[in-house]
């Protein structure tokens, strides 16, 4: 089954993809810092991740790949 | 279920839009075209002047930078040299709608046979949020600090509507990238935009109406809300032109 | 040779142009050289080429951009305000490093102003009309023949050297005719494959990219200060010009395009009046060929320029002459022309009563 | 042949462009150095119309004329505008049908032919200007017939080669007079 | 001395504008000087004053035009490359005899080229971007206190002389703070009631007509000879320059605008290392200040042009000079800013083992 | 029956414009209007670059000459400077609608309250007969030595139709001066635009399909004719847009 | 009653005051060169003259007028 | 006073050109000679930004500062660029949660100050700047707080004076440490 991987240093912070993902196991992770300053997004629970590929679709940076 | 990847058309060069900027959504949105239509060795984009400037870093194919709203001068020289390219600009709406008028009605006029995707965000982003041409009724910005004013600043242009009345247009289609049904919808213009050149039918046209939360002064996720309160209702999606009768 | 025919200046450019492989013309009409155009329009559809008339001369030039960077020989036309419009997409042209050929066939200024012949526009073609630091070739021709010979080489020496070359005639030069042969074309320089033309990398080759900007400062410097060893190359082997008379001159005109020839004839008849008297023709108007007012100017009594115009090549006369000389100036503008007549006035007025 | 210096003026629409060309065409085919260069002015009707013809052995160095040695005046302004600057010992032509005064310098040739009014009585009141071109060439003897003939199938467009007897013709009637 | 604010180059700009009786700002954005626009945005509506953004450079300067005409103070504000599309409408301006101020607050170029700062726009400023015989007075104010000064005087030359006057300033100038007095605004020039101006007959006057187009070579050439009269008068009476430790020095450097306070930096540095150099400032680019530099032109060893570009201005500090000493050259360009240490090795380099 | 005379604001010099030539009806429309709407003293016009460059001389009233398309502009400045002065362009389809597409569009965008006569006589006249953005399909001219062939050299641009789509436009109305009726209908129009001017409903643009025989090669009345079974059929003849409703 | 009065030398021949008569008597005289060398236009029959003004209003150069 | 060169540097978003304006008014309200030059460019987040203030008791001649006095770095890359060029016996203060490594050369003093730490426990995330900006008066003392105080009040926006207070608990704040 197909996941979503997200690229932690490529992430802007944006939150587009927090709003699209229909499983809502998207979030920013406000703790953490990139090299770049943002806090990157990420999957809080990748099992419920049915690989719809919805928050790769709307991520700008192509921040996000959706794979086996 | 679903397998993505960034396009192979997309450069790996870091995009140096704000957060959230819609124009990364657009770009990989041509560049999976150029992917799917196999024309990445044929292909040659023209950049505009404004935050799309570097596109030229971006897309993997030949790529010439234009001088602010010469684009589709620039691509109908390319295009007459070169007839069996595909050949498209990327603009902005200060590029496309303001000083670049007289060469996008021209171009279309012609139907010259080229794609051109206009990025309407109602605003000039790179010089630091200006009023554009698109900007709405009583939008501020750094140019219209008590509010566009109609009657002394202009009403907003509507660039589909306005190109459809012209015979060279084959495609005028205005979208928006602020949902998944929407991205898919552009998808499907922007192909289709490609794939009229290469059935030679002439000038195609895709609208998206985008977001600038930089100067918007608005978060990325706000800003896409208040595209579709705001922008949506005046700028209505949809075809407004297509010389085949099909969609 | 080949069979001469009689030809007018403006439709004898346009062949030359076709003759040397150029096959996109990009333009919008204005007088006096609306017969370049309508040449184009005439011949292009029937060799395969391309005529297009453009929405206006910011579309035009934008057009050259497009397709000399997709590696076409292509040339646009246009007379003085044309021109002008022209100023930015000139400088990303010379920015990009792309070739083509411009032509100005001046007419009076400044605005509207008239549509006779002028040189009015040296300052620009020369210095630089638009922004930032850069150069074109200008090729002034004082004939019909010249004017044939020289648009044959700027496409020569646009494509050579990656920039883009000015003709700079005059109304009177497009307008009129005279026998012209126009031989066979040869490239008067060994040229390179366009690797670097935005043709569609066919997934043969990295990708292409014509480009003005550098948003580093560092960069963009690094590019200007390359160009201009280039431009320094161009000064040292590429400066021209004609010398009339010079040998035995007591004062030496400096002219160029026809006003030169309406020289000549003055000169022919200050000689006939024992006035030794000589020209220098600038060919290259950019680069300006100093060298032989450096030769003369401690020979002579004193130089004298005459132009179409309020007095603009004087500038780079004095630079060349550098105070060695006097450097006088007749000249008149808004389309009139000096008659020789009136140059030999002048003649005999700077020689005053020491013959 | 000694050089030739031929300003030709008149309204725009008399054929004064093509009688130059016709000048010049006469040089092309007889070797001679020349050149032809004409007025040129917003596109409008009624305005004048000149042409510089210059005719020579040696190259040509201005092609502008400012002394001619030849006028060949089909209008009133044409002539009062060129008269005075033709060289002394030099020749003046125009047509008396449209030119009321005449010319009144003593010190050149002054011939006057009535040419729109023979042209309008030969039913081709558009070559008034081939009259008078082939009184010119009779009075000074600057080209011979022949070469006249070779040159008119140059400036006779191709498609109308019908025209070059007309234009003959008129030149013809023009050397009778 | 009213309080001083601290303020941007660009803002300082737009409020001395307005402080000089400026009610009309037609402009298109461009960075480094899109604060103009911004301030003007938000101060011309509260005095009744018009803001208007133009489609186009091209529009905005054809705005200023027809404002002019119609007797207002107008003030357009651009870039290199925007400056470029204003020349065709610059030289109908010219053509047309109307007063207006027109900036440039340049930037590195040819072609988009870049934002930083840059001095590569002097050739088209001075010598004529636009086409045919023209000129415009060129003010290049080095700090924000003189871009105050400069501007209010701008207008009252443009009015006085019934031409176009140009503001020259670089990203660095426009984007910098200082603190800045406005005092307040009086007339430079005794200045005449537009009478000419597009008003509206009301029946009471003759009409007026505003135009540059004079089919009539001679009409034309009466025209543009008068306006070189003029010309003459500013260049007698407006030339403008400061001298900086100049009577003892052994260089003196020529420099305008901010590179030329970078300049009194290495100066200072020079001194104290025992250098003796100086510093001739031009203020009005054109006219150019000839007569300080014929004045040590035989005193000193040698000339140094400093600039912000490949050299240019040094075209014209040859010509003052002319050949009497050498001129050497110090740039950068590309939007690189000379430091006081280059400039000072440059002088050490001149000075040879010599010291 | 009726009285006729020269118009007051038709100054008494002689038109340039060659015989035939719809310019010279026009101007006397515009005068005619002027006089009639007693606005002599308050007008000021823009002339353009082509045959009716010499505009100036021939109103009666305060005129500027604009850079060729740039009339929109300049007529712009000329109106934010004085708003009370009731201000309009005379333009050609060369200058207009080619060079001076962006000025044209934008101060009809703008709804900029001035008066906009357009004369479109399908080609340049004063160069001497190039192709014009309105030359019909086919037409020969300088530069469409073959005839107008749209496939390379575009379509004709309709410019009432484009310009009706823009909110700032109060009136957009194609007219023609081929016979009385329809010189009476124009005079109308004309009058109908500047009154709006007078009464600040914003663009008004009153396009008139005119002849040009010198360029066409026809003498004026087979012009004339060729305007009636050509132009009219391709450009027809009405009101596109009028804000008010009423005609 | 209003009659038509041409001015001849205005005229510049172009004929189109012939065209609108609808009484047919406006004519070119042909025999006639004006000073800037057109035949101008003439009323042929000037009794028949309805003062209509349509040849004046058709008339680009004003060369026409209608009075009493 | 002496003459002061201080460039300030960070990434966009953290105040950078503020701080430096808040100096810049330092200079304005003790009656100083000063110029504030900020870096300029296209408008996009994550990119550097600095900008050059000069506070002197003479004229100030060049506004670009080659060889500051005093460095205030607000990340990684600033300090890298512009640690070198720091004149000899100068002074470098840098926000040490946002910068790993530290000041490498013995021939200035540097002071390493964990601002943005700080600034997130007073609940203030976004006036790091200011708390680098307390730390960095102390230390070189080349205004007093009072001026500062002056200065504050011209900086913050009129509109919103609360802001006031918040910045010069900030700058006190970073005074203490
Ligand atoms: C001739 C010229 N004028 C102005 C500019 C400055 N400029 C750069 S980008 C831009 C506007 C960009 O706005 P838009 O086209 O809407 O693109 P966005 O940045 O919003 O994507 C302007 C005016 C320029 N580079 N060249
Ligand atoms: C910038 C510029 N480009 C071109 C011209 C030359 N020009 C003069 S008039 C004209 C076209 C006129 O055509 P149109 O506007 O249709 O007017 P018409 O003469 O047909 O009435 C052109 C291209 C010019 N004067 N200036
Ligand atoms: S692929 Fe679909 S379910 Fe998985 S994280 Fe992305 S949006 Fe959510
Ligand atoms: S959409 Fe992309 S850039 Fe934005 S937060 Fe999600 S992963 Fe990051
Ligand atoms: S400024 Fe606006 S349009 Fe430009 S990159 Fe940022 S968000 Fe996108
Ligand atoms: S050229 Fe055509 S448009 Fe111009 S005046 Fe003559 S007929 Fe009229
Ligand atoms: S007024 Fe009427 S009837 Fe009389 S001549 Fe004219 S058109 Fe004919
Ligand atoms: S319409 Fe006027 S110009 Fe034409 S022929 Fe009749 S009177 Fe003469
Ligand atoms: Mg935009
Ligand atoms: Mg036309």
């Amino acid at each position: 089954m197909s996941k979503a991987y997200f690229n932690e240093e490529v992430c802007k912070g944006c939150g587009l993809c927090e709003t699209v993902c229909p499983k809502k196991i998207v979030a920013i992770n406000k703790e953490k810092l990139n090299k770049k300053g943002f806090n990157p997004a990420g999957v809080t629970d990748i099992d419920k991740c049915i690989g719809c590929a919805f928050c790769a679709m709307i991520c700008p940076d192509c921040a996000i790949e959706v794979k086996e | 279920m679903a397998t993505f990847k960034r396009p192979h058309s997309l450069t790996d060069i870091t995009l140096h839009y704000c957060p959230g900027c819609n124009h990364g959504i657009v770009h990989r949105l041509v560049a999976e075209t150029i992917d799917e239509l196999g024309i990445e060795g044929t292909t040659v984009g023209v950049a505009p002047v404004g935050c799309a400037v570097f596109a030229y870093n971006y897309f993997e194919c030949d790529m010439q930078e234009a001088a602010h709203g010469r684009a589709p001068a620039v691509a109908t020289g390319i295009k007459r040299v070169n007839p069996d390219n595909v050949v498209f600009t990327y603009q902005g709406d200060g590029d496309l709608a303001a000083i670049g008028t007289a060469e996008t009605v021209h171009a279309a006029a012609r139907g010259e046979n080229i794609t051109v995707i206009f990025i309407n965000n109602a605003i000039y982003g790179m010089t630091g949020g200006q009023m554009a041409p698109t900007t709405l009724p009583g939008q501020v910005t750094q140019t219209s600090p008590y509010g566009r004013d109609v009657q002394t600043q202009g009403y907003p242009l509507k660039i589909c509507e306005m190109l459809s009345t012209l015979d060279g247009v084959a495609l005028a289609e205005r979208c928006a990238v602020n949902n998944i049904k929407n991205i898919t919808e552009t998808k499907k213009a922007i192909k289709k935009a490609f794939q009229n050149q290469i059935d030679k039918k002439g000038f195609s046209i895709i609208e998206v109406l985008s977001t600038c939360p930089t100067n918007w002064g608005l978060s990325p996720v706000e800003a896409l809300k208040w595209l579709e309160e705001n922008m949506i209702p005046y700028y209505p999606l949809g075809v407004y032109k297509d010389k085949d009768g099909d969609k | 040779m080949e069979e001469k025919v009689l030809m007018k200046g403006n439709e004898a450019l346009a062949r030359a142009a076709i003759e040397a492989g150029c096959r996109f013309f990009f333009g919008y009409p204005i007088t006096p050289q609306t017969e370049v155009a309508a040449y184009m329009a005439k011949q292009m559809p029937k060799i395969g080429g391309t005529f297009l008339q453009a929405e206006s001369e910011v579309a035009a030039i934008n057009m050259v951009y497009g397709a000399a960077g997709a590696g076409a020989r292509v040339l646009t036309s246009s007379s003085s305000p044309g021109v002008s419009l022209k100023s930015e997409g000139i400088s990303y042209i010379a920015g990009s490093d792309l070739p083509c050929v411009i032509c100005n066939i001046v007419r009076g200024g400044p605005g509207l102003g008239g549509i006779q012949p002028a040189q009015s526009d040296y300052f620009q073609a020369t210095k630089g009309g638009g922004h930032g630091d850069y150069h074109m070739i200008v090729l002034a021709p004082c004939s019909v023949q010249e004017m044939v010979n020289l648009v044959k080489e700027a496409f020569d020496l646009a494509d050579y050297y990656r920039m883009p070359v000015m003709i700079m005639g005059d109304g009177m030069l497009g307008q009129m005719m005279e026998p012209v042969s126009f031989g066979s074309y040869k490239s008067s320089k060994e040229l390179a494959e366009k690797t670097w033309a935005t043709t569609g990398t066919k997934l043969e080759r990295k990708r292409n990219i014509i480009n003005s900007l550098y948003i580093t400062p560092e960069e963009l410097e690094k590019l200007v200060v390359e160009r201009y060893k280039k431009y320094d190359t161009i000064i040292e082997s590429e400066a021209r010009s004609e010398e009339y008379m010079c040998e035995d001159a007591d004062i030496i005109i400096a002219a160029y395009g026809t006003i030169a020839r309406v020289s000549k004839t003055a000169i022919k008849r200050a000689r006939d009046k024992g006035l030794k008297v000589g020209l220098i023709r600038p060919i290259t108007l950019w680069p300006f060929d100093k060298k032989p007012f450096e030769k003369y100017s401690e020979k002579v009594k004193s130089f004298l320029t005459v132009e179409m115009s309020m007095g603009q090549m004087i500038e780079d006369v004095k630079l060349a002459v550098s105070g060695k000389a006097p450097v006088e100036f007749y000249g008149r503008t808004g389309g009139m022309i000096p008659t020789p007549e009136e140059i030999l006035e002048k003649l005999e007025n700077m020689m005053g009563g020491e013959r | 042949m000694a050089t030739h210096e031929i300003i030709l003026a008149g309204f725009g629409g008399q054929g004064i462009l093509f009688a130059g060309k016709l000048l010049a065409y006469c040089g092309m085919v007889s070797d001679k150095e020349l050149s032809w260069l004409p007025s040129y002015g917003p596109e409008m009707r009624g305005g004048t119309c000149n042409c510089h013809v210059i005719l020579s052995d040696e190259p040509v160095s201005s092609p502008l004329i400012t002394k001619p040695t030849i006028l060949f005046a089909m209008n009133q302004p044409s002539l009062e505008k060129f008269e005075g600057k033709v060289a002394p010992g030099g020749f003046i032509i125009y047509d008396s049908s449209l030119i009321a005064s005449g010319v009144t310098r003593t010190d050149v040739t002054g011939v006057a032919l009535p040419a729109t009014q023979l042209a309008h009585e030969m039913n081709e009141s558009k070559l008034a200007n081939m009259i008078l071109m082939g009184s010119l060439i009779k009075h000074t003897g600057i080209i011979d017939i022949e070469t006249v003939k070779k040159a008119l199938t140059k400036v006779v467009p191709a498609k109308k080669p019908e025209l070059y007897d007309v234009n003959l013709n008129c030149i013809l009637k023009g050397m009778e007079n």
